[in-house]
């Protein structure tokens, strides 16, 4: 995807200076919010149902802040979604540094102009006399049986579309450290939250916390097959490790964080270790980030593959609704397990990991 | 907050006279004000306390943990999809939102279906496929539940732009809340149905609320009201007292019979109240805990029955078994969606295409 | 047809009077009229020059292949992007529209570098990347012209939210077209600005046509009253006469005071007409060549310098002077832009970020 | 993509009786939507500007059919396309066989809705209780000077949203083959015309010619590198064939014509002949069908794979307006060139021709 160094967003992360406490995903962007809040007071947070309702968002991501920061800067819109990307849009050319939230990803398909046609590209537009501190928070991906509609995972859209970066948190940690590095970035930034992440604990630096965008983060160290994956699949992955080590299968679980800037090289790094991949995310296979992780595989590290890449990704079709076959649709523990052994079927393990 | 009090009052529209409908029609012979026989005003009580057991056995099950994702029950706005789909014929249509089990009720859909669906089991209306949002009963006009706020908007005016291109008489129904109203297609489509003179009904229910956001902070017009926005594409308007279903079957028959009659769209706005939350869950930190009351005292169902039996229609001993009745059929619709199977993942990506 | 023809009235708004503008004001002075001074007053019609050669040689480069894509100009509507801005500060804030030319000239916009930019040059305004329908300029407070139909009516709304947060007294205006009040975003944007009580002013030009569509046959609202549709969220509205540019000073400035001091959005209609086609090449096969003839009688800049002249603040040797003028200076926008070198395609991907 | 079989659409095409006329692309649309309109009463043209408008449509696709058909059913439509659409879909849903017109694909970013989250969907969500026969016409591409909101390719997004076919037919009798098809299809069809190929001439066979979707085209027979195009980009892969035939450098074109269904045996097939893929297309390289064209590839015939398999796409930016900058960012003929000769360099023609 795009090389890290055309982006400038390679900050640096100053170590965290106060340890870290152990939170939620959600509590972590609530905290991410809150401090970018308490820094910036040109931050302010705008969607529907993120004031009033249950005390702060269908998922708790704004809990409190409007007692901190009132209803301005918590701000609770109309059912307006194309409408009010683009009050954002229109606040942040103008001085503010809006964070735009859509309850579901699925929504966000109404104020597709104003994202992709829009924000996306006003500045390449505009001659790069533009700049676009926009952040478009949102939550997507299956598991809840949400049904079709509330359900998708479209991270190949908006990373398919110059001009937007793309940031897909699997941790606590990063979902506090991205987010806070989002909200000061100049361009927009599609950050997407998964649904069924927000309850997941984690340890979280206290304070001052920023993750560079575009640098890959290894979950899991492994010597045989590198698995990519998106969101959630990422505990997947790991699960599957814990499977399969065992049996002597080393999975390595590299997690992008951002799909743009896309840290190319960490994955063909691993690649060149494990001799094999798998890219894995909820979305449907067909021209998803599956196959673009596969093809920048490809192009770096061809020669060190030793089997052909896979991907698992949900079929293609839309998400249903009942268990049995939103369970059947979606990528799980163990079609990586099934898949990684299957890629290391025919040749010694040992062999395999000590190239 | 003055105007969220519950009102009896109706706008006229199209002809039909304002004291028709609410309180004063209490004291006339619903037959002779209606013009509808005493059958079809006791079927408009059934089909309200079917809705009603219906959404109650729905809460229960989602609170159970048995139906999946998010629930969106329908308790206090019977009236309005009763009163409404009364109007209409088996081939007209009808578009719904993702408060959409009462419409499908009231214009004849099957509860066995719609609970199997729920349930997620393979003799659902979708099969398993879509669940709560996205049921749909093409043989009796129902073009599907929707889970995109403003989704079935288009869908309706094309319904009813087929019956003008094909020469049939049929009527579209486009259901939507107050929270819908701001949602850019609509604006679209309401232009385009006045444009083409299309026969479509837009019928918004203003409960007050979508979600948490409420008509008087997210809607700009003027003391309130909705129908008023209408004017804005030349399109005729009623308010009616959502809570009466005698108000909102006259208010609809006009519009409907000037849609059929090549009058073209209306919009009419139906005063109501959701006695629950927005979904089972709802923390309800959005509006006063006692807010409820005044309309709980304007509850459709037994205000509807009490007229009944004042004009003689019903007893209270027939109004009591038809709620068992209606307790029965909902507990055979669980019995026979419990006693279904679940799908078949073996065959997943069946029915994506043609 | 009978509402396209001219029409000098203006329906007041703001307590304007209405007949501070059209032709009644004609006999009236000018400067005692508007409040204007006399340097004003000629600005506004250098302004209108400007534009209409910038236009004109925009149009002749197409026409010879050296403007690619398609360009959309402006002649016969000059009153209404001089008389909306010229009530305006540098630090408001514009967003326009495919026809965007003479917004930016009018909101102070640089000929130079929007002509570099039609021709595709790295001095332009976007450096070669966005051409006639990108242009903006963050120093003018010009938020771009826009490519997409209704695209910029957020970017508008979300600027006036920043004035309001920022609280600075800045105000924004809206360029839109008769065609783009059909597009939803305009509903939602309108309904927030009236919701949020936001500094805007919704500025549509009604040229009577959308391309090839009609006001007629695609804008259901009474008598085409398009600024009517404003109440539909409470908004207040004006229609002037966009032939005039005096008269769209005055509702413009009515509406943007109201805005600066707290009293939110405004809609104002301007009623005009393209003397050319929709973009250069437009085969106009859906209006009348004659339709045009009652219009160019009302040229907006013949008639404002004959005012100028009757009211003894210009001699015709001054207007001739002006006219060359700003033939002159398209001229040397035109030189700017030839002499100026092409894009380096070796930073191709430059500007995507900052 | 999806496979052919799953889809249903592979209708046999019986042979053309009448022979064949020499007509341009645009011609053969204007032809198909002619004969269909003919022959069943319930189609109908929506859009802008498609009737009045010079006599029909701003590129003459509609030319003269208002006046055989009359405004009811070459219909003019306000700017409104989130709504039209709409209402396509519910007169699809209700017995008519609407055909949707967008001027230019970038305008269905703000009718995205009706089309990923409704149309693609209803059938399923449905449990297969509905069938929408609604055609989206519209054209995409680049190489006008039409500036970065008139000149995207969007193939990508409507092929990664399942529920949707998408045609993109690069000549004249691809163009009425595939239309006519398309307007008998019972499910939606996203039809992608190329800008540039309005005026393209061909011969087209008269009367009825329907082509099947999910069948690809060989354009030309290789036996060195198979490169597969979208639109345009096939035009560039023939004229790159030209230029390397007396280097002994033999490409195989291979035009899919349809994304969904895909026709990924045909690939496969040439792929396991050549050893070499080359994919190109306009639109941006990131997460574009190019990489799945690839990964698809990889999937069917790895180890038949000589070399890295390539793409050749637009840059990761928007499209911009300047001919050098538009010029730099498309791929073009010397693109395609160059790429075959780097994937045959250090390979003897004659032992890769003859594997
Ligand atoms: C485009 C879109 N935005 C937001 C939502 C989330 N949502 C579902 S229902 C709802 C409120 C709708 O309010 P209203 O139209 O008044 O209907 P009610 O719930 O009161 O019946 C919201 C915001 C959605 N489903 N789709
Ligand atoms: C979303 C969208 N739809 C269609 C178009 C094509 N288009 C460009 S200008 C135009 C007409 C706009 O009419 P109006 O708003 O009245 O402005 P005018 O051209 O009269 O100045 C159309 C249909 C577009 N650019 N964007
Ligand atoms: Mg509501
Ligand atoms: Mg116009």
């Amino acid at each position: 995807m795009n090389a890290v160094s055309n982006d400038g967003s390679g900050g640096a992360s100053p170590p965290a200076t106060g340890g870290t406490v152990t939170m939620t995903y959600v509590q972590a962007l609530n905290e991410a919010l809150r401090e970018e809040m308490e820094r910036d007071p040109t931050v302010f947070v705008m969607g529907e149902d993120i004031a009033v309702w249950g005390g702060g968002g269908v998922f708790g991501v704004t809990k409190g802040l409007v007692d901190i920061f009132g209803p301005e800067r918590i701000r609770d819109t109309p059912i307006s979604e194309a409408g009010f990307t683009g009050v954002g849009l229109g606040a942040a050319l103008t001085g503010m540094r809006p964070v735009v939230e859509y309850m579901y990803a699925d929504f966000m398909m109404v104020a597709m102009d104003q994202i992709a046609n829009q924000a996306a590209k006003i500045r390449y537009m505009f001659g790069g006399k533009a700049r676009v501190p926009l952040v478009l928070r949102t939550q997507e991906g299956a598991g809840r049986g949400n049904g079709p509609q509330h359900s998708q995972s479209l991270e190949a859209w908006f990373t398919h579309i110059p001009g937007l970066k793309v940031a897909v948190p699997s941790t606590p940690a990063d979902a506090k450290g991205l987010l806070k590095m989002a909200i000061r970035d100049d361009n927009p930034v599609v950050f997407l939250e998964h649904k069924l992440l927000y309850g997941k604990k984690g340890e979280v630096p206290v304070g001052e916390h920023l993750v560079p965008f575009g640098r890959a983060n290894v979950l899991r160290e492994g010597r045989h097959v590198t698995v990519v994956g998106v969101h959630i699949t990422n505990d997947h992955a790991l699960e599957a490790a814990e499977i399969l080590a065992p049996e002597g299968i080393e999975l390595e679980v590299v997690d992008p964080r951002t799909l743009v800037p896309y840290d190319r090289e960490a994955v063909a790094a691993s690649v060149r270790k494990t001799g094999r991949l798998i890219a894995v995310h909820q979305a449907p296979e067909r021209v998803g980030v599956a196959a673009e992780i596969i093809q920048c595989a490809i192009e770096d590290a061809f020669d060190y593959l030793d089997a052909p890449p896979m991907r698992l990704c949900a079929a293609n079709m839309p998400v249903p609704y009942a268990k049995t076959l939103e369970d059947a649709d979606l990528p799980q523990v163990a079609d990586i397990v099934g898949a990684a052994r299957r890629l290391m079927s025919g040749r010694s393990v040992t062999t395999a990991g000590s190239r | 907050m003055a105007d969220q009090r519950p009102q009896g009052k109706t706008n006229a529209a199209g002809g039909r006279s304002p004291k028709a409908g609410g309180r004063k029609a209490k004291a006339a012979k619903l037959v002779e004000t209606t013009g509808l026989r005493p059958d079809e005003l006791i079927g408009l009580l059934q089909r309200m306390m079917l809705i009603r057991e219906f959404e109650e056995e729905c809460a229960r099950l989602y609170r159970a943990g048995r139906i999946r994702g998010v629930t969106h029950t329908y308790q206090g706005q019977e009236a309005v999809a009763v009163g409404v789909c009364s109007t209409l014929n088996v081939s007209d249509f009808i578009t719904s939102t993702h408060r959409g089990h009462a419409h499908v009720i009231a214009k004849g859909g099957d509860v066995n279906l719609m609970m199997a669906e729920l349930l997620g089991k393979a003799t659902g209306y979708c099969k398993g496929r879509g669940g709560s949002m996205h049921i749909a009963d093409m043989s009796q006009g129902i073009l599907g539940a929707n889970g995109i706020v403003g989704g079935g908007m288009g869908i309706a005016v094309g319904a009813a732009l087929s019956s003008k291109m094909l020469g049939r008489d049929t009527v579209a129904v486009c259901f939507f809340g107050d929270g819908a109203m701001n949602q850019g297609i609509l604006h679209e489509v309401s232009n385009i149905a006045a444009c083409w003179n299309l026969p479509v009904v837009f019928l918004c229910e203003n409960n007050f609320y979508g979600m948490s956001a409420s008509v008087e902070d997210t809607l700009a017009c003027k003391e309130m009201n909705l129908a008023g926005r209408a004017a804005a594409y030349d399109i005729p308007a009623a308010t009616c007292d959502g809570m009466d279903v005698i108000d909102v079957h006259l208010a609809t028959r006009a519009a409907v019979e000037r849609a059929r009659g090549g009058g073209g769209p209306s919009y009419v706005v139906c005063t109501t109240y959701r006695f629950l939350g927005h979904h089972v869950g709802d923390p309800l930190t959005y509006r006063d805990k006692s807010a409820v009351d005044p309309w709980r005292l304007r509850d459709p169902i037994p205000n509807f029955a009490g007229r009944l039996v004042a004009d003689n229609l019903a007893t209270r001993e027939q109004v009591d078994r038809w709620e068992a009745e209606a307790k029965d059929a909902i507990a055979r619709a669980l019995a026979f969606a419990e006693e279904s199977p679940d799908p078949d993942p073996s065959n997943l990506t069946e029915d994506v295409f043609a």
